[in-house]
């Protein structure tokens, strides 16, 4: 199998996992008490003590959004217009297009979502290795102490702290909006703590089983300096299975941490689809979910890629499904 | 005949001379795990407390006392103060560990059951139900995780399962892949094809064989997410997605006390203080059972 | 580089510190290995073999130190050196082959990367030279096409090919010494052939070799002397033929009664009783002791220290060592001679009866 | 091959096959292929074997790795379906057997595997591991079954002080005693070996040999023996068959193929060994290069097959 069927395969997969992603998000919704109309009057109704006007208006929308037509029309009407990345209005902000929306907000929140993970890798890398150097000394406990004071605190938790401590005590950082770079540092550390903490985890687990390898022992007796046995021998093939963390990590954080959003009011996208859901802003939930998923799968596609690329045994197999697999039947076959 | 019977212990072949099992042994080394035992003894507590919640609470969680607004720390009556409604803030933490523990315990162990039970047969049968089940998992995989919940709550509205079910549903996931990679590797071991030579059924050896041996890896992730899933209860009521106000959850009395943080800072700092010493805990007795897991250092 | 110099191995002790114990894993091993020699270190697993072989390369595991002894290369001591010192001498001095070449190589590196980094790292040559060598040497192991075989992945070989390339990276620096730890135990008995007769070629330029094994056909084939160890300690120490011809020691009779031989279906088959002790339950007195069915109260109670053996070493004829394929090099014949008469055993009842 | 599956048992006469009296043959492989399909392409592991094992007698195969001979025990063992040709137990063609008559069947067919601790199960004692198989075929209850798996222990020299210990608390020669005793629980008709003594160490594969060689005396077992150590496959089989590639290249009773082989692949392998006693040391070998082809076995005397080849 050649390259190209590879990847051809990979993208009819993606192809029908996005399909089913689609489907499910629309049942859901559509099982969802209330429709965007009906959530607009609770809240027009709140806010103008049940004003006049509100059955019209309820039927305005109705017929505006389609919501008369049965559903499965609904849904095939919103798929035709996806397939052209055309998601149409927004019903929530109808003076925009869900594609403008994602446009304006993913750049937002993949901005913050790179520089934690670029952040967290310089971070972790360094003090995996050197705890599993180091294995079992008092550094490397101190080291994986703090590291579970990582991964235990969720990033809201953390950003409440940071709130507390930059802007109530401190006063030197804006707590809310998006506007230059004194905005996007609190943010960043509230994202970057867990993906280190839990990086680092890996990094050091990887590196660990790599220095017990025999090629490591072999290197050093071939008279290597430590320093470039561990960076040459051993962290080049501890980074492979970093790699298949890496991905989804990205992706997770690009499709935007709703909480960290959420806090510090950043109109990132992770904000828009909570909105969305909240509202039953059929489009814009849509749009949102398919383009998640998406950028989770691509990111997987990639880290196959990659991967391949640092393991040759991978690339000479073509692809990891592929090698995994093959390490399975050839290899374990009863000779 | 080369007979030993009778030999002196150096020579038997045996290395103890005390029989134990995996989980004896696993036991053995997380008790001298001092951090993580002494994490678990905390957990134990916390969920005897959740438990006995109504009896240990002075209040209900609902109760408003008029007189005593946003009191301070050790006011007379509510030793940890009260919220803005007059609720007492030491009773209102109690009924949100049990929201919390409720909803992680409920949801791990819903998806500890779906992943055993897909992963298992994906990962045993193989061919096409494999195919099938791991491409319903890669469709869920695709889902940002908590993107579901929130839809999911919001969907469902804001009841105590309706959280649980959001919770589970993202977590099986990683779970049901993990149980299935276990199972394909255990599966390649020579004793599972000198079951089959003795004449074992399909049956006895993926319950009685394969699962036992795949299991301790699955414990590890399961006491990893019942924290994860404690910071998700909190998360989506910190969202206004969690279970429907007053039933207290952490996450909402956080969520309040940042409002106060001024005028009342115990409001955000004792809900946010115990939910890190639990997250915090349970971290580490999933560290503690890894580590009494991983045989890696020994030979065998 | 290294010209020729023999490594001189003396009460060599090491020991693992544990958490509540220290245990002694090597316990006073002596042995030479001149150039142009191969010394065979037969024992079963958990021997202290390996252990002993670390020791000497100074790559112990964390847990290890070495506790005494010295270990002499062409007059330096190794076990005095600093680290930095040591590490010149690891690849360039004494080269090292593993049992395993699937395990030992990095699968990430191409063979071209790993044989030539430490002839860079030693400063030996520029990197151009380097690849020249490195060739050159995959088509001494007997690599077709090593030119192109060079850019290729260990995983890409076949299994004999694999342990070529492996012993081509220890030979590639031209090592006055190589350690071979079990080199062809997890190949087959043809390319076990071709792997002995490759490194006799080596050791035929003057190489001296340690071969680690547990076969006592591989090491009749091609060592010149033995040692056997037995939980940590030498039990015997002898030259090859002689010590196969009438193993002295109770432990190697036993070794060889329980090898079984093509074409000796009449020789019977005797079993030693019992395991190997681990090192931490190590029985007092002669550790085989309790195995043994020539034991004594005594054995229990005292060590037994290396005594000369003169038993049956007589019959031994100058001339049947050179069928080991070993030079005719007059200097290493006369020693041979000389060796031929020096047996060491560690049983004073082997003694008494000798 | 037609007039092979037509006769219940399975005894073809086709060239190739090694004319046995038909009751006399406990196992009868004929014209037997094992094609495995990799993505790499179909990898033939076992092409054209035909072989039978009599009756109390033990049967050595060797071989190199890749040779399929490992293939040939599980093919042997019913573990897994040939490609082409059949496999008869006791007169029992094993691919007419429906599921559960073959786990029933199983029970008169054990097997011992190279690596001992892997093929115990590691969350069982030793003496359930032993008694497992007397489980899975409900024989008697948990106290008798208990009972017979320390007489097994005590019989395969495993002291049943030790009885409740776990496998990883073994050295391997333990091991390896242990999984025989559990192959011997069902008393089986015949017990296969494969690789039995090769990860242990000379000593301990001394005592295993011995256990088994006492063992197949005394209960009168038929074995068939697998190694690539031809000295250990002398010592211990009365008939040897020679594998390579995937073939069957030579079969003879075991004096008369150490002592003449015929076939350059068995002579190749015979002269690679080094002898530990016997002099003179051989002198460096010329490799014969093997290629598997169609040319058939020839009886060149009584029981001695031969097959063809080229060079």
């Amino acid at each position: 199998m050649s390259f190209m069927t590879y990847l051809s395969k990979r993208v009819v997969r993606m192809v029908l996992s996005l399909t089913a992603v689609s489907m499910i998000t629309f049942t859901l919704l559509q099982l969802a008490p209330g429709n965007f109309a009906d959530i607009q009057r609770i809240s027009a109704g709140a806010s103008q003590f049940g004003g006049a006007g509100t059955e019209d208006m309820v039927h305005a929308f109705a017929s505006r959004y389609g919501e008369e037509i049965p559903a499965w029309r609904q849904y095939l009407i919103f798929m035709k217009g996806a397939v052209t990345w055309d998601f149409g209005p927004s019903y929530k902000y109808p003076a925009q297009d869900v594609q403008d929306i994602i446009a304006q907000g993913f750049p937002i929140s993949a901005t913050i979502a790179i520089i934690a993970v670029l952040l967290s890798l310089v971070i972790a890398i360094p003090v995996g290795v050197y705890a599993a150097v180091r294995q079992n000394s008092a550094a490397d406990h101190g080291t994986m102490f703090l590291i579970t004071l990582g991964t235990a605190l969720p990033n809201y938790l953390t950003g409440v702290i940071l709130v507390l401590v930059f802007t109530l005590t401190l006063g030197v950082l804006p707590s809310s909006g998006w506007d230059g770079p004194q905005h996007m540092v609190m943010p960043v550390l509230a994202l970057v703590l867990g993906p280190t903490a839990v990086l680092a985890r890996y990094v050091r687990s990887s590196m660990l089983e790599t220095l017990r390898e025999e090629y490591v022992v072999a290197a050093l007796a071939k008279g290597g300096p430590r320093s470039t046995v561990i960076t040459r021998h051993a962290l080049r093939n501890s980074m492979i299975p970093i790699v298949t963390v890496l991905g989804p990590l990205l992706a997770s954080l690009m499709t935007g941490t709703v909480f960290v959003e959420a806090l510090f009011r950043i109109p990132g996208l992770g904000l828009y689809f909570a909105q969305a859901a909240a509202s039953r802003d059929m489009p814009l939930l849509m749009g949102t979910a398919l383009f998640f998923a998406l950028i989770l799968m691509t990111m997987n596609l990639i880290v196959d890629l990659v991967y391949g690329y640092l393991d040759p045994r991978i690339r000479a197999a073509g692809g990891v499904s592929r090698w995994r697999r093959s390490q399975k039947s050839p290899q374990r076959q009863p000779a | 005949m080369a007979t030993i019977t009778e030999e002196p212990a150096a020579a038997t072949g045996v290395e103890a001379d005390k029989a134990r099992s995996h989980w004896a042994r696993a036991w053995a080394r997380f008790r001298a795990n001092k951090l993580a035992f002494a994490s678990l003894i905390f957990c134990a507590l916390l969920i005897v407390t959740a438990l006995a919640a109504p009896w240990i609470a002075p209040y209900h969680f609902s109760e408003t006392d008029p007189d005593a607004r946003l009191a301070p720390l050790l006011t007379d009556g509510h030793l940890l103060g009260t919220d803005l409604l007059g609720r007492d803030i030491f009773s209102r933490l109690i009924y949100g560990l049990r929201t919390a523990l409720f909803v992680a315990f409920g949801a791990e162990l819903a998806s500890l059951v779906v992943a055993i039970l897909i992963g298992l047969s994906a990962g045993y049968i193989g061919g096409r139900v494999d195919q099938g089940l791991m491409g319903i998992t890669d469709v869920m995989y695709a889902f940002p995780s908590y993107l579901f919940a929130i839809v999911l709550v919001t969907v469902m509205g804001r009841s105590l399962w309706a959280v649980m079910l959001a919770i589970g549903i993202s977590s099986w996931v990683t779970q049901a892949r993990l149980v299935r990679a276990q199972v394909l590797t255990v599966k390649e071991r020579e004793y599972v094809e000198a079951a089959r030579s003795m004449g074992a059924s399909g049956m006895t050896i993926s319950i009685r064989y394969i699962l036992p041996n795949a299991i301790g890896p699955l414990l590890v992730t399961t006491s990893f997410a019942i924290p994860a899933a404690i910071g998700a209860e909190a998360g989506l009521a910190l969202l206004g997605l969690g279970v429907q106000p007053p039933t207290p959850s952490w996450g909402s009395m956080i969520s309040e006390g940042t409002s106060y943080i001024l005028a009342a800072p115990h409001l955000l700092f004792l809900p946010a203080t115990l939910f890190a010493l639990t997250l915090l805990a349970f971290t580490w007795v999933g560290d503690g059972i890894r580590d009494a897991f991983d045989t890696s250092g020994e030979d065998r | 580089m290294s010209s020729a110099s023999s490594l001189e191995v003396e009460d060599l002790r090491t020991e693992f510190v544990l958490r509540d114990r220290v245990l002694r894993v090597v316990d006073d091993v002596s042995f030479t290995v001149e150039p142009g020699q191969a010394l065979a270190i037969v024992g079963e697993s958990g021997s202290g073999k390996s252990v002993a072989m670390r020791s000497v390369m100074r790559l112990l595991p964390k847990t290890g130190r070495v506790a005494g002894g010295q270990a002499r290369l062409g007059g330096t001591d190794l076990l005095g050196l600093s680290e930095r010192q040591m590490r010149k001498v690891r690849g360039r001095d004494i080269g090292m082959v593993f049992q395993n070449a699937m395990e030992a190589l990095n699968p990430t590196l191409t063979l071209e990367r790993q044989l030539t980094e430490h002839l860079l790292w030693h400063g030996i040559c520029d990197r151009a030279e380097a690849k020249r060598r490195a060739v050159e040497t995959l088509g001494d192991v007997g690599i077709p096409e090593p030119e192109k075989r060079i850019r290729t992945y260990p995983f890409q070989l076949s299994g004999g090919m694999r342990q070529r390339a492996m012993i081509a990276m220890a030979m590639v620096t031209q090592p006055s010494v190589l350690i071979a730890d079990e080199p062809t135990t997890a190949v087959d008995v043809t390319v076990q052939r071709q792997l002995l007769d490759l490194l006799a070629r080596l050791k035929a330029r003057g190489t001296g070799v340690i071969m680690i094994t547990h076969d006592l056909g591989v090491a009749r084939y091609f060592c010149d002397d033995a040692i056997v160890m037995y939980a940590g300690r030498v039990v015997e120490h002898s030259p090859i033929r002689p010590l196969l011809a009438h193993p002295a020691h109770p432990y190697t009779s036993g070794l060889f009664s329980s090898t079984l031989e093509v074409g000796a279906r009449q020789r019977a088959l005797r079993p030693i009783p019992g395991s190997p002790p681990d090192l931490a339950h190590r029985p007092p007195g002669c550790a085989f002791h309790p195995r043994c069915d020539r034991a004594e109260e005594r054995c229990g109670q005292e060590d037994q220290p290396l005594l000369p053996w003169s038993g049956n070493g007589s019959d031994l004829v100058p001339g049947t060592v050179a069928e080991t394929g070993r030079p005719t090099d007059e200097r290493t014949d006369d020693r041979a001679d000389e060796r031929t008469g020096r047996r060491e055993v560690a049983c004073w009842k082997a003694v008494q009866h000798g | 091959m037609a007039d092979v599956t037509v006769r219940p048992d399975g005894a073809g006469s086709g060239p190739g096959t090694d004319t046995e009296p038909v009751d006399g043959r406990l196992i009868g492989v004929d014209h037997v292929d094992k094609v495995f399909s990799t993505r790499a392409g179909d990898v033939h592991a076992v092409r054209d074997v035909s072989l039978s094992v009599r009756r109390g007698e033990t049967l050595g195969l060797v071989g190199e790795s890749g040779s399929g001979k490992s293939t040939m025990a599980r093919l042997m063992m019913g573990l897994m379906a040939p490609t082409d040709g059949t496999v008869t137990f006791d007169g029992v063609d094993l691919s007419t057997v429906r599921h559960g008559d073959m786990r029933r069947l199983r029970a008169q067919m054990q097997m011992v595997f190279q690596n001992p601790y892997g093929s115990l199960l590691p969350h069982y004692s030793v003496s359930a591991n032993v008694a497992e198989p007397l489980r899975l075929h409900k024989r008697g209850d948990k106290r008798s079954r208990r009972q017979r798996a320390i007489e097994l222990l005590t019989m395969v020299g495993v002291n049943p002080r030790f009885a409740d210990h776990y496998p990883r608390q073994f050295s391997g020669g333990q091991q390896q005693r242990v999984a025989i005793a559990r192959a011997l629980a069902l008393e089986p008709k015949l017990l296969m070996c494969d690789e039995p003594t090769s990860s242990l160490d000379v000593s301990i594969q001394a005592q295993v040999l011995a256990l088994l060689d006492e063992l197949r005396a005394g209960l009168g077992l038929t074995l068939v023996f697998i190694s690539h150590n031809l000295a250990v496959v002398e010592r211990f089989a009365d008939r040897v068959a020679v594998m390579c590639l995937g073939q069957v290249v030579e079969i003879a009773p075991t004096e008369i193929l150490f002592d003449s082989p015929r076939h350059p692949y068995t002579q190749q392998l015979l002269a690679a060994v080094l002898p530990v006693s016997k002099d003179p040391l051989p002198a460096p070998a010329t490799p014969w290069q093997p290629e598997a082809g169609d040319l058939p076995l020839r009886e060149v005397a009584p029981g001695h097959y031969v097959r063809d080849c080229t060079t």
